[in-house]
């Protein structure tokens, strides 16, 4: 077949703080293929990759590009040697524009200044030639997650990527959107491109890949031709179990009103982003809430959580207006969030997991009386969070900003799914998690569900809004635009119908 | 060990210094690193310098642990430490009494005015650096107008205050020393604030609103109050601590310049990773190698500057996080191939 | 500690505590100078800096009577500090070379001086007021108006004005006097700043008494092509070599004789002669203070000399008495300031 | 002359021009590392060190451009010394500025005594300064000639400084690296920017400009050097800079009007208002300015509550 274009060999790193990210991993990239790496969270995948991309130095082992043992001593050199990598988190400088974040590093210059103009003419002429749809002008700062990743990929080519390490790019994608880039990964490789893909969504991994790597706890499994292998098995070499991620529910009873909007409408001067949203949320009920990124699934998160969006209608959340209550009086009636963004609002990262896990409910008696906290009850309820959640972490005091972001994860969601919430707002909640942490964690909501939580999940998995949700709405450009009340019965082909804006109910 | 090593090299290049310099480096050497144990009295002035230092330490570390970049303690210093002389010259009270006043006076205004930056920070975002270096200097200048016009020491050729009554100040607890009982109150100010920070569901708040503010506003927590609340707390300390050293090492209040003992405090947080009960050791630090190096230019002939050179090169060298971490890598790369 | 001259072992030996840094460019340098001057003399000599810190003090006071010196030095700020320290160290020998407070009972072991300042003051300002009348003079203007830069407004700086407000005074009973303070001894750029908007508001010349923030007032004055009085000692000599034309600009300086006294007590106290316990105040009679005569002083008008001498004697007289600024509160002070306010 | 006639002469302004260029200069200092993400609090130390080696320069070359150059060197070396012990070492900014501060105050005046043993002033020493500037046809345009024209060199250097260093921040590749640097330091890795050349580069900058403000200090505005003459310059300039919210157009502004209090306290001082409250006057303007504007900005930034 193709000849191999990049080899590790024997590659181990040691960062800083004595964790061992990788073990002696031999890893053989072939021209033009797609390669997907899986591998539970914390395994060392981004480790590997940030190694093949320059950024990190490997402790021991060779490195090996078109067949010559080369040391990649640096980002730059790795995108001289037409390596580009799409990283995990964002690395995009947020008060800048769209053009400027992508020609960050390579200005095109008139005389000693920067061109803007023929800056804008190349993002564009890239950007049409790979069909991505850009908000050229906008900060960053402005624009939805899924245009930020477009964003990060056409940074990559723009830099004339042969060699394409995309990780977790699909992590924030709807399914369509996820669909179109595969339509451009398969363009790429049939260009001369060569990819290194990671996700966590097997079926994607399935579905796109040429060969698979399994890398398990920093060591690798194996690499396999991807119509060898059954999903079923790949999950097997992860995880070193099945998991389905379907699920058998229970038909609940629905109690009372928690949640609900009347005709609400955001006032904000650039555009009305939610148009006259009415729905009610019960105990017992997870209510989907599905969509394409940027459709006013954001504002109505933010309305809710009280983050400043003004708006006209009306809110009741547990029995009483959204405008008597204040962060903290929600949380003290039951609130629960779980934040899209996890690094910024999720955890405060240079903190230990048991400050991270008692953030929301410290104020309560079970962790100290009146003014004083009481440590070990602390610490007891930590081990045990950190149980339940099989957070891997070298125990209590580990400090949140140093674990892999699945875990990270697993730190939020335990926190915002204790059992005291009675209403919880579930935004991307497997977002980044492995197979086994996002069946523990759909298990979580499904156990909340049983117990009479009320729970809204705005996710863009369109696979855990169908097994979990029991009624589900979709938002399109600020309108409910269907309402399912059993989406399991419902065909992706008709969400995706709506959610493009094709359809709508009542038309 | 790294410490050790890291003033070893700042001493090394001190001691070329010294070599070109003194008819005799090795006493002056000598005298820098065990001066301050060779007499009772130096040992004395060694926990002297530090109550201050530990009042300053702690106050600032409370702002930088909350991100606040504020570096009001300098201002505050100065004026408590003269609230603090005015209650010792106006008022009559009893000797048990009396500093508790005076010291109470102070730390109550230093509260007000720092809550005042604080609560200009967390309602309008106003910077608080700005805020807090003006206020230094305004501070000052009303401080020294106060001392000029109304309780100025008449026929004498420098500006200070007419004599603070006995009853207010602090006593001597170490004889043959003027270590006073300032020490006792910084030792348990450390206390307090560290049970506050890492105990009390308050300073569980304020560690979040430092930590990651977005996160404690989520969370449900009042970072605005929080914000307030602890710049009114390291006033109140910065309040203390200007009193204290006043009431405890002078008889008038005799500042004529801010006393430089508030910008200590960010070198002394900054030390001690703005922990508080690391307070105590970073003072006690800066105080040892102060006197040492006093004790060097005063016992030999090194200029008395040698002691802002020497300071400044091992704090650089000792607060050098990589400082030898080349050294460490290889014991991790070690030990993780030993696992 | 500087300046440790090896002698033999039974040199005379003398210590200076200096309360404060040295390059104040006035009673501690002066003060170091005399030290220097006793080295010469086959002393054995030590000069510490204490630094301005007060808490460091008595530390070094401590030290230098654990040690033998013959004759320790110090004043100024620490003038109470002494006192004590002498009086419980009755072995010990102290001279004080500047003195700050006239009311505390003098230790036994101890001699101390002050200085009228206001005497040498009173003298600058009757010469300022002679050289603003005077417009045959060059870039003199119409308006009798006279300056002073403080460094801060403290009694050791307004014992000065004081002096110099009423010497002015003397001579022109219309004179102006502007007077500013920088709130900074090391801000010479500053005093430079208030120097020129002295100049610019019909100032012809202005007296600094500032430290190192007081020499932008004579750059100030250079280029404002104006007079300048300096303080403490001929501050002309210390452009004449680098920079003439800026020498020129300082007409005269009140020089104060501090490493005069310092030697003379120091050789009256080695051969026994000084008279511990006593306290002196010393002035133009003992030619302790006084204006510089140099070749710029010598290029005034003969008549402004002639008249500075005789008010000089009258001084010396004790027919003018001097108003001391250091018996006035603050707003006594603030009070005279205001009268003479253009 | 009344105060409102002395605030309305040519020569007020000109002086708000010569006092506001030491804090101009350093606070552009500021701005260039605060946006690259490492607050510089070392400014005083940094200019200390140019003032005196400029003297120090231009005496033993007999030469004031010597001299000039010698500031600049020095702060260069001074900025790279910070550089080395934050960037290298990790040594945590705040502290090494507070260090360096206090390294250069105690160092200067250590050198100073051992070349002319006086620990005050160089007067001693033949310094020499950098001339003034008579600008042509400026000159003749009544008042504003006055207020323009006769300034010291450095003066119009700062004004040429000012433009470039707007030019660099966002108008240059390496501005837009050094404001992603500052911003987000991974993002700037990751698209091959050497994250701590450009720092190296924006403490460079830094120094060159303290360099220059060290030299106006001791060679331009008065012409010798003395100890600690920065008179806390650097502290105010960090505060304009932050005062200037991180921007150009915000910190000359807040610099200038630095300047502008300053020269009006130094004119109330002579009306006889006590020394310590006119003193002030510049701090207290400054909080007023600020507080309002941040006021006045939450209040707007407000509408939608
Ligand atoms: N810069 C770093 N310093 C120290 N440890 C790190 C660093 N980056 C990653 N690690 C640790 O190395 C291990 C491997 O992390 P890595 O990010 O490579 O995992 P991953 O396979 O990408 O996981 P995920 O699926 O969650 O992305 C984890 O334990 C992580 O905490
Ligand atoms: N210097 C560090 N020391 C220790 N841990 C770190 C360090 N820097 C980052 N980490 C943590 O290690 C984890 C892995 O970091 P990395 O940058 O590889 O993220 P990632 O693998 O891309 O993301 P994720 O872990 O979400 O899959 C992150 O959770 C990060 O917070
Ligand atoms: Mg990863
Ligand atoms: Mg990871």
């Amino acid at each position: 077949m193709s000849k191999g274009i990049l080899e590790l060999k024997d590659i181990t790193k040691v960062y800083d703080n004595g964790i061992v990210a990788n073990k002696k991993i031999d890893l053989e990239i072939w021209e033009n293929e797609i390669h997907a790496i899986v591998g539970e969270n914390g395994a060392g995948k981004s480790t590997l990759m940030k190694i093949i991309f320059g950024m990190e130095q490997p402790t021991m082992g060779k490195y090996f590009l078109h067949g010559a043992e080369t040391q990649m001593n640096s980002v730059e050199q790795a995108i001289r040697s037409g390596i580009g990598m799409v990283h995990q988190h964002f690395m995009l400088v947020e008060s800048m524009d769209v053009v400027d974040n992508i020609m960050l590093g390579i200005e095109p210059k008139k005389g000693m200044l920067m061109d803007k103009k023929a800056a804008r003419k190349m993002v564009q002429d890239v950007a049409e030639k790979y069909r991505f749809q850009l908000n050229y002008d906008k900060p960053v700062s402005e624009i939805s997650i899924g245009m930020k990743q477009k964003v990060e990929i056409i940074k990559a080519l723009i830099r004339g990527a042969k060699i394409l390490i995309l990780d977790e790019p699909t992590a924030v994608l709807t399914p369509q959107e996820t669909q179109e880039l595969f339509v451009q990964l398969k363009m790429l490789t049939k260009l001369g491109h060569t990819i290194l893909f990671i996700s966590h969504k097997l079926k994607e991994v399935k579905e796109i890949s040429d060969r698979i790597t399994v890398i398990r706890k920093g060591e690798t499994r194996g690499t396999f031709p991807t119509e060898d292998l059954e999903i079923r098995e790949i999950s097997n070499l992860m995880v070193g179990r099945d998991v389905s991620l379907n699920y058998e529910k229970t038909r609940s009873q629905y109690g009372e009103v928690l949640l609900e909007m009347k005709n609400v409408t955001s006032k904000t001067d650039s555009g009305k982003m939610l148009k006259n949203i009415s729905f009610a949320l019960q105990r017992g009920m997870i209510l989907g809430v599905a969509g394409v990124e940027g459709n006013g699934q954001s504002e109505l998160v933010e309305i809710l959580t009280k983050r400043g969006e003004s708006y006209d209608g009306e809110i009741r959340i547990f029995k009483e207006r959204l405008k008597n209550h204040s962060i903290k009086s929600l949380r003290s009636r039951g609130l629960g969030y779980i934040p899209e963004d996890r690094m910024t609002q999720g955890i405060a990262a240079e903190e230990t997991i048991s400050d991270n896990l008692i953030s929301t409910r410290f104020h309560s008696r079970k962790f100290g009386k009146r003014a004083q906290l009481d440590k070990n009850a602390i610490l007891s309820y930590a081990d045990e969070a950190i149980r339940s959640y099989e957070i891997s972490c070298h125990g209590n005091d580990h400090i949140v900003g140093y674990l892999s972001g699945g875990n990270i994860q697993k730190v939020v969601v335990g926190r915002e799914c204790d059992e005291d919430v009675e209403l919880l707002i579930a935004e991307q909640p497997t977002r980044g998690v492995d197979l086994g942490a996002a069946e523990l964690i759909h298990h979580k909501l499904l156990d909340m569900r049983e117990r009479g939580a009320a729970i809204l999940l705005i996710s863009a998995d369109m696979n855990e809004i169908v097994e979990l949700s029991d009624r589900c709405l979709i938002l399109y450009d600020g309108e409910i635009v269907a309402d399912f009340h059993e989406p399991k019965n419902h065909s992706e082909q008709e969400f995706g119908e709506y959610m493009l804006g094709l359809k709508k109910q009542g038309e | 060990m790294r410490t050790l090593a890291a003033v070893g090299i700042a001493l090394g290049v001190g001691f070329v210094i010294i070599l070109l310099l003194s008819d005799n480096p090795m006493e002056s050497i000598f005298n820098f690193i065990v001066g301050p144990l060779t007499k009772f009295r130096y040992m004395g002035n060694v926990i002297e310098t530090a109550i201050p230092l530990i009042f300053s330490g702690l106050a600032v570390s409370l702002l930088f642990q909350t991100k606040l970049f504020n570096m009001g303690t300098e201002g505050i210093f100065y004026i408590g430490g003269l609230i603090a002389a005015i209650a010792g010259i106006t008022l009559t009270l009893p000797a048990g009494i009396h500093p508790v006043v005076a010291i109470l006076a102070s730390a109550v205004f230093g509260a007000l005015v720092m809550g005042i930056v604080g609560y200009f920070k967390a309602k309008w975002d106003v910077s608080e650096l700005v805020l807090s270096l003006m206020f230094n200097s305004i501070l000052y200048g009303v401080g020294l107008y106060i001392l000029n016009y109304y309780f100025r020491e008449e026929s004498t050729v420098v500006l200070k205050s007419v004599p603070i009554k006995e009853t207010a100040l602090l006593n001597d607890i170490l004889p043959g020393t003027k270590v006073h009982s300032g020490i006792l109150l910084a030792v348990v100010a450390v206390f307090v604030c560290d049970w506050f920070l890492n105990k009390s569901k308050l300073g569980y708040e304020i560690r979040m609103t430092g930590a990651n503010k977005s996160f404690a506003e989520y969370s449900g927590i009042n970072t605005k109050r929080a914000i307030i609340l602890v710049s009114m707390i390291a006033g109140f300390i910065g309040g203390i601590g200007g009193a204290v050293e006043v009431i405890g090492m002078y008889d008038a209040f005799k500042w004529v310049s801010l006393p430089g003992l508030g910008f200590d405090g960010a070198l002394i947080a900054m030390l001690a990773k703005n922990k508080p009960k690391n307070v105590i050791f970073s003072a006690f630090f800066l105080a040892y190698i102060r006197i040492g190096a006093d004790l060097m230019s005063r016992l030999t002939d090194i200029p008395a500057e040698m002691v802002g050179i020497m300071q400044g090169l091992i704090i650089l060298f000792i607060s050098g996080r990589m400082f030898l971490q080349f050294y460490r890598n290889r014991l991790i790369l070690k030990e993780a191939e030993v696992k | 500690g500087c300046s440790t001259a090896e002698t033999d072992s039974d040199a005379y030996k003398v210590l200076l505590l200096i309360p404060g840094n040295l390059g104040d460019k006035s009673f501690f340098d002066a003060a170091n100078r005399g030290l220097e001057e006793l080295a010469e003399k086959g002393y054995e000599t030590k000069v510490i800096e204490m630094s301005q810190d007060e808490t460091k003090w008595e530390p070094a006071f401590l030290d230098a009577v654990d040690e033998n010196w013959d004759l320790i030095i110090s004043g100024n700020a620490a003038s109470q500090l002494m006192n004590s320290i002498a009086m419980d160290n009755p072995d010990h020998r102290f001279l004080n070379f500047d003195f700050d407070s006239s009311d505390i009972e003098t230790a036994d072991n101890l001699y101390s001086v002050s200085y009228a300042t206001n005497e040498g003051s009173f003298i600058a300002g009757a010469f300022a007021a002679m050289i603003t009348s005077d417009t045959s003079l060059e870039n003199v203007n119409e308006e009798k108006v006279i300056g002073f830069l403080g460094g801060m407004d403290i009694p050791g700086i307004n014992d000065f004005l004081v002096g110099y407000i009423q010497g002015a005074l003397h001579v022109e009973p219309e004179i102006k006097v502007l007077t500013t303070y920088a709130g900074s001894f090391v801000d010479p750029a500053k005093g430079k700043e208030l120097s020129l908007a002295m100049y610019q508001s019909g100032a012809d010349i202005a007296f600094n008494v500032a430290g190192q923030t007081g020499l932008g007032l004579i750059d100030a004055a250079f280029e404002s092509e104006k007079y300048a009085i300096g303080v403490d000692s001929d501050q002309s000599a210390l452009y004449r070599e680098t920079e003439p034309g800026k020498a020129d600009s300082v007409l005269t300086s009140v020089v104060k004789q501090i490493d005069r006294v310092i030697v003379d007590s120091a050789e009256k106290a080695k051969s026994g002669e000084l008279e511990f316990g006593k306290h002196e105040l010393i002035g133009l009679s003992e030619d302790a203070v006084g204006l510089a005569d140099n070749e710029v002083y010598q290029n005034v008008p003969e008549a402004i000399r002639t008249e500075i001498a005789r008010i000089s004697q009258e001084v010396m007289d004790g027919a003018i008495e001097i108003k001391s600024g250091f018996a006035m509160s603050a707003q006594e002070i603030t009070e005279y300031k205001d009268s003479v306010k253009p | 002359m009344n105060i409102i006639e002395q605030l309305l002469t040519s020569t007020f302004f000109y002086s708000v021009i010569r006092v506001s260029v030491p804090l101009l200069l350093p606070a552009l200092g500021a701005l260039v590392t605060n946006r690259a993400g490492v607050p510089n609090i070392g400014l005083e130390g940094i200019m200390l060190m140019s003032a005196f080696f400029g003297v120090v320069g231009s005496a033993f070359s007999g030469s004031a451009m010597v001299g000039l150059l010698a500031a600049i060197f020095m702060g260069i070396v001074m900025s790279l010394f910070l550089a080395y012990f934050t960037l290298k070492l990790k040594t945590n900014v705040i502290l090494g500025g507070i260090a360096l501060n206090l390294f250069s105050s105690s160092l200067t005046v250590f050198l100073l005594y051992i070349l002319t043993g006086d620990k005050g002033t160089s007067a001693s020493l033949a310094s020499k300064t950098l001339p003034s500037i008579r600008l042509p046809i400026i000159e003749d345009i009544p008042f504003i000639g006055a207020v323009l024209s006769n300034h010291n060199v450095l003066v119009y250097v700062t004004f040429v400084i000012v433009v470039l260093v707007y030019i660099l921040l966002q108008k240059t590749p390496l501005g837009q690296h050094i404001k992603a640097v500052g911003e987000n330091e991974n993002a700037a890795a990751s698209v091959g920017i050497n994250v701590n050349r450009t720092r190296i580069i924006s403490f460079i900058i830094c120094g060159v400009v303290c360099g220059i403000a060290g030299a106006f200090l001791s060679m331009g505005y008065v012409s010798w050097f003395s100890r600690d003459m920065t008179s806390g310059r650097g502290w105010i300039a960090l505060a304009a800079e932050a005062m200037g919210r991180n921007t150009m157009v915000g910190t000359v502004l807040s610099s200038m009007l630095f300047g502008f209090a300053s020269a009006l306290a130094n004119i109330l001082q002579l009306q006889g208002l006590p020394t310590e409250l006119v003193t002030i006057l510049p701090n207290i303007i400054t909080v007023v300015a600020l507080v309002s504007y941040s006021v006045m900005k939450s209040k707007g930034g407000r509408k939608y509550e």
